[in-house]
């Protein structure tokens, strides 16, 4: 294995080294790549979609179908670990003896019960202004893992708060199959897949646009948080076996100090 | 001077993919092959975000109110929204890498392959 | 409601209509299974399996549809959202794809029934985990099939990777170090993929294949478009796991369940190798260095078709020698490519549908024998022939068919595939053909001969395997007869189109 | 002009990466790969691709770093329990 990976980084190393000159200079404006499609994306963003934030337009609408196959990818990575280590204990809603000893302390507990509802409100922030600002699914997906895994953290390992382990896989699928309804439905109505212009809503074609930016972007935050917990769930959770010979050792520990 | 900084991007870019490849390909520790893998898709996105770049242009989000946005004003958008794409699926792969890792270790108890390789040869023999 | 947006012309044209607006339902329609199977499987999981299995079925039918209307009416190009490339992503299935579309959608309905026999996983404890892998890897296979756009193809290239890593680590223990090491080096390619494909858009400023196609040759002579063409070859070959990087593919095959492998085993490299024939040949065939490219390719899959069959021999396990044997075989593919003439590309076409068929009759029947005695080396099917004479018989017919004896497909590939190398005056590759004709008749007659003389040592367990675990072998037995003995209609009327259309002259 | 904070950024990156790789103890490791994705988020902003700054704080310092630190909680602690 040792000889294959000189090889191999050796090879790689000299294809980088020999043709990084030949690249067009980083910042030019007139390199191709920011010369022939992507002028577009630029000039005409605003007036398609009434949307500002250029780059939330590229990956939800002018390549919308990349991000589908995108919140897919999230989906087939929770399933996967669902797959690999899927046995785990059942939860429990309230955190037992066991749980506050291995994890929480009031400090924690403390900081969580404060932290956490910013947030998951700055996340639905982050979503919902993803048109104007830096934002949008991704992101505010990851940031509702965010604050259901540090309750997690804080409250030790099988404490199912806010979302349980199937309520996960179901959220993972459920927010994949959003996205991929809302470009049902203009299929069905004998459009193209994804055109949100052609959505059934009584507005502007640009306003349709948006509301279908929306709608999307919904779909992934779903999906993102519902896996992000998956598969810290699949990782962090104990399988039966661990459990009791854990709970016998704390208990023959906790003994051995009294 | 500047010919220096107009592909010292692409140096940097090629130093860390090759930090990452090697790391995958001959660490012994299961655990920092993942470390390798994250580190060699870093490398990619810069690569991408390098060639996105324009001199004198800011961040590719329109200000309030600008009806119809200049191409020269702003970077191109569209690695940035590659690359949004690349990232998330560097995390899922993570994520599986490490279920793998942790059944691995319930069955192996260790993470260091050439053990790992000496028990399973055990076994077949 | 769907039926005013089309404007009605007459009952054909509205079909065709019809086809053409559906085109994109052959990755959807898995895709969408897979997102409801964990929903569905939650109340109950039979009701899962046929909801699955429905969607497949559909799916068949839609390929065969969309592909007769290619083959008909020339090639079909789909927008998503209402942007026409190079602004939006494109779908368009060319005669190639209409090959590859049917032989992909075919596989995914099959082994999905033995699929859902051989797995225990399908318990409720995994929630239909299991079938929504499959069917997300069915979508994946599809979606690099049908795309127009090359990062596109990266993000489907990626679920089918994830999904595979899953299914194959849902295998016994040390599937899961071979998933690892799978994982590892399936991400080295497709971030080479990403890594090629960045060079090719920087000096391009498209992703769309027809657009970069014309963009190409004014830039060809700069070194960084052929930097992106040895990176993006180098991801491709690692996923078809060509000789010097085929490390994952033996472990990955053997510990892989035998439920999922008839599909994997078919269909993940010619996979591959479509993506590299369309790189190859639609994106850079205008711009011209792929001459030296498809050269040194050609050495590479030389050296890949002798060492396959070399390593192949040396094997006790059966899977791990049909796994070498692959190598070698999507080495012909490859060589048929890199020839170029208009027998080679189509040998190697009709090769990818040929070795498909042939290589997952192999594992199907050798899953019905380890379903029977629960081991897959030479020793353990000892004698099986007597009490199995059907799976025996399947085997034998896959084994011949892929040493290339001539009522069988495998012949005919084989045939063009020389007389190719022959018209190229390409003698060293001829060689290399007969070399491993001959070595694979050593390796493949060790077991048919361990299969009908020797005898069955009694003391071994026995379990009666399932039919639905044989009929799958039985099946691509009768139709690897079937696409020998027709060959000449199914050369005849679908690969010169191809040739015409995609392939060189 | 941005581009001599840009380089020197990059070789920061570098060092961080490599110093993540041979880091002897594996939390060790972790923690300065999280420090690695925190400073690779950074230079994402410097560039101008806000967006991608954003994603890669929240889902490679945040999400990774948990995932890695949970895994190694899961393949070392374990043992040394039950081996006791």
């Amino acid at each position: 294995m040792r000889s294959l990976s000189w090889i191999a980084v050796l090879f790689t190393g000299v294809v980088l080294f020999y043709t990084a000159p030949s690249l067009p200079p980083i910042g030019d404006p007139e390199s191709p790549a920011s010369s022939h499609v992507s002028p577009y994306y630029i000039e005409n963003s605003v007036s398609d979609m009434a949307t500002p934030n250029l780059v939330t337009t590229v990956v939800t609408d002018y390549r919308g179908y990349d991000t589908l196959g995108e919140t897919t990818v999230i989906m087939t990575a929770g399933l996967a670990c669902l797959l690999i280590l899927g046995f785990w204990t059942p939860m429990r809603r309230h955190p037992t003896e066991t749980d506050r000893l291995s994890f929480g302390s009031p400090v924690l507990d403390a900081a969580a019960r404060l932290l956490v509802p910013y947030i998951l409100l700055f996340a639905l922030y982050v979503l919902f202004h993803g048109h104007h600002s830096p934002g949008g699914g991704f992101q505010g997906g990851t940031l509702l893992a965010a604050g259901v895994i540090l309750v997690r953290l804080v409250r030790g390992r099988d404490c199912g708060w806010g979302v349980d382990r199937e309520q996960a896989v179901r959220l993972a699928c459920s927010g994949a199959f959003l996205y991929y309804a809302v470009g049902l439905i203009t299929m069905l109505m004998g459009h193209l897949f994804l055109d949100y212009s052609k959505l059934p809503l009584p507005l502007t074609a640009a306003m349709r646009r948006n509301m279908g930016i929306l709608g999307v972007e919904i779909g992934v935050t779903v999906a993102v948080a519902g896996t992000m917990i998956l598969i810290f769930d699949c990782l962090h959770a104990t399988p039966h076996e661990d459990r009791e010979a854990e709970v016998s050792a704390e208990r023959a520990g906790a003994e051995g100090h009294t | 001077m500047s010919a220096f900084y107009e592909i010292a991007n692409y140096w940097g870019v090629a130093i860390l993919l090759l930090v990452g490849l090697h790391g995958m390909l001959a660490r012994p520790n299961l655990m920092r092959k993942l470390m390798a893998m994250n580190i060699f898709q870093v490398a990619v996105i810069l690569f991408y975000l390098s060639f996105a770049e324009k001199t004198g242009a800011s961040t590719p989000v329109a200000p309030h109110g600008l009806l119809h946005p200049l191409a020269a004003d702003f970077i191109n958008p569209l690695p940035h929204a590659l690359m949004l794409t690349a990232i998330v699926v560097g995390v899922g792969t993570t994520g599986v890498g490490l279920a793998l890792l942790v059944s691995i270790y319930r069955r192996y108890e260790t993470l260091e392959e050439p053990e790992l390789l000496e028990k399973m040869r055990r076994e077949n023999a | 409601m769907l039926l005013d947006a089309v404007p009605f012309q007459d009952t054909i044209g509205l079909a065709a209509q019809l086809i053409r607006r559906a085109m994109p339902a052959m990755v959807l329609i898995p895709l969408g299974a897979a997102m409801l199977s964990p929903i569905l499987a939650a109340r109950s999981p039979r009701a899962a399996r046929f909801f699955g299995g429905g969607a497949l079925l559909l799916n068949f039918f839609l390929s065969l549809l969309v592909s007769n209307l290619v083959w008909w009416q020339g090639p079909i190009h789909y927008h998503f959202g209402g942007w026409a490339p190079p602004i939006g992503i494109e779908y368009s299935v060319d005669a190639v794809g209409a090959m590859m579309a049917p032989l992909v959608a075919f596989f995914a309905l099959l082994s999905f029934a033995s699929a859902s026999r051989l797995e225990k996983e399908w318990t409720p404890s995994h929630g239909g985990a299991f079938q929504a892998l499959y069917l997300l890897l069915s979508a994946g296979l599809m979606g690099i099939v049908v795309t127009g756009d090359l990062f596109n193809l990266y993000v489907f290239l990626e679920i089918s990777s994830l999904s595979t890593y899953a299914l194959v680590a849902a295998g016994e223990d040390r599937a899961k170090v071979a998933a690892f090491r799978y994982l590892i080096i399936g991400s080295v390619a497709a971030t080479f993929w990403v890594f090629g494909l960045g060079y090719l858009y920087a000096l391009t400023g498209t992703l769309n294949m027809a657009d970069m196609a014309e963009r190409l040759p004014a830039v060809i002579g700069s070194r960084a478009a052929v930097a992106g063409l040895a990176f993006i070859v180098a991801g491709l070959a690692i996923k078809m796991a060509l000789f010097p990087l085929h490390g994952w593919q033996p472990d990955a095959y053997t510990y892989a369940p035998p439920g999922a492998m008839p599909f994997i085993s078919a269909i993940m490299a010619k996979v591959s190798a479509y993506a590299l024939f369309r790189v190859l040949y639609d994106v850079f065939l205008k711009a011209g260095p792929a001459g030296e490219a498809l050269e040194l390719l050609g050495w590479v899959a030389a050296l890949s078709i002798l060492a396959g069959s070399v390593l192949a021999l040396g094997q006790r396990d059966i899977r791990r020698m049909l796994a070498y044997s692959s190598v070698a075989q999507i080495g012909y593919v490859l060589l048929g490519f890199s020839i170029g003439n208009a027998f080679a590309v189509t040998g190697a076409l009709l090769h990818m549908v040929n070795h498909a068929v042939m290589k997952s009759c192999c594992f199907a029947a050798l899953g019905a024998f380890r379903a029977k005695t629960g081991r897959a080396d030479v020793d353990g099917v000892a004698g099986l022939a007597k009490e199995m004479p059907w799976t025996a018989a399947a085997f034998t017919i896959a084994a011949l068919g892929i040493i290339g004896i001539p009522p069988l497909c495998g012949f005919f590939s084989k045939y063009y595939l020389i007389r190719g190398a022959v018209q190229a005056s390409a003698w060293p590759f001829v060689a290399v053909f007969g070399v491993s004709s001959v070595l694979g008749t050593v390796y493949f007659f060790r077991i048919i001969e361990s299969l009908y003389l020797r005898s069955a040592d009694q003391g071994a367990k026995r379990e009666i395997a399932p039919l639905s675990v044989i009929a799958p072998a039985l099946l691509l037995a009768g139709l690897v007869l079937a696409l020998g003995v027709f060959s000449q209609d199914v050369v005849g009327n679908f690969v010169p189109i191809i040739v015409g259309a995609g392939g060189p002259s | 002009m941005m581009q001599p904070l840009d380089t020197m950024f990059l070789a920061l990156l570098i060092v961080i990466a490599v110093a993540a790789l041979e880091a002897g103890d594996l939390l060790a490791a972790v923690i300065l790969f999280g420090a690695f994705s925190f400073f690779s988020a950074t230079f994402y902003a410097l560039v101008g691709a806000l967006d991608v700054a954003f994603t890669e704080a929240a889902l490679g310092a945040v999400i990774a770093t948990v995932f890695f630190v949970s895994a190694i909680r899961r393949s070392s602690k374990a043992a040394r329990k039950r081996a006791r």
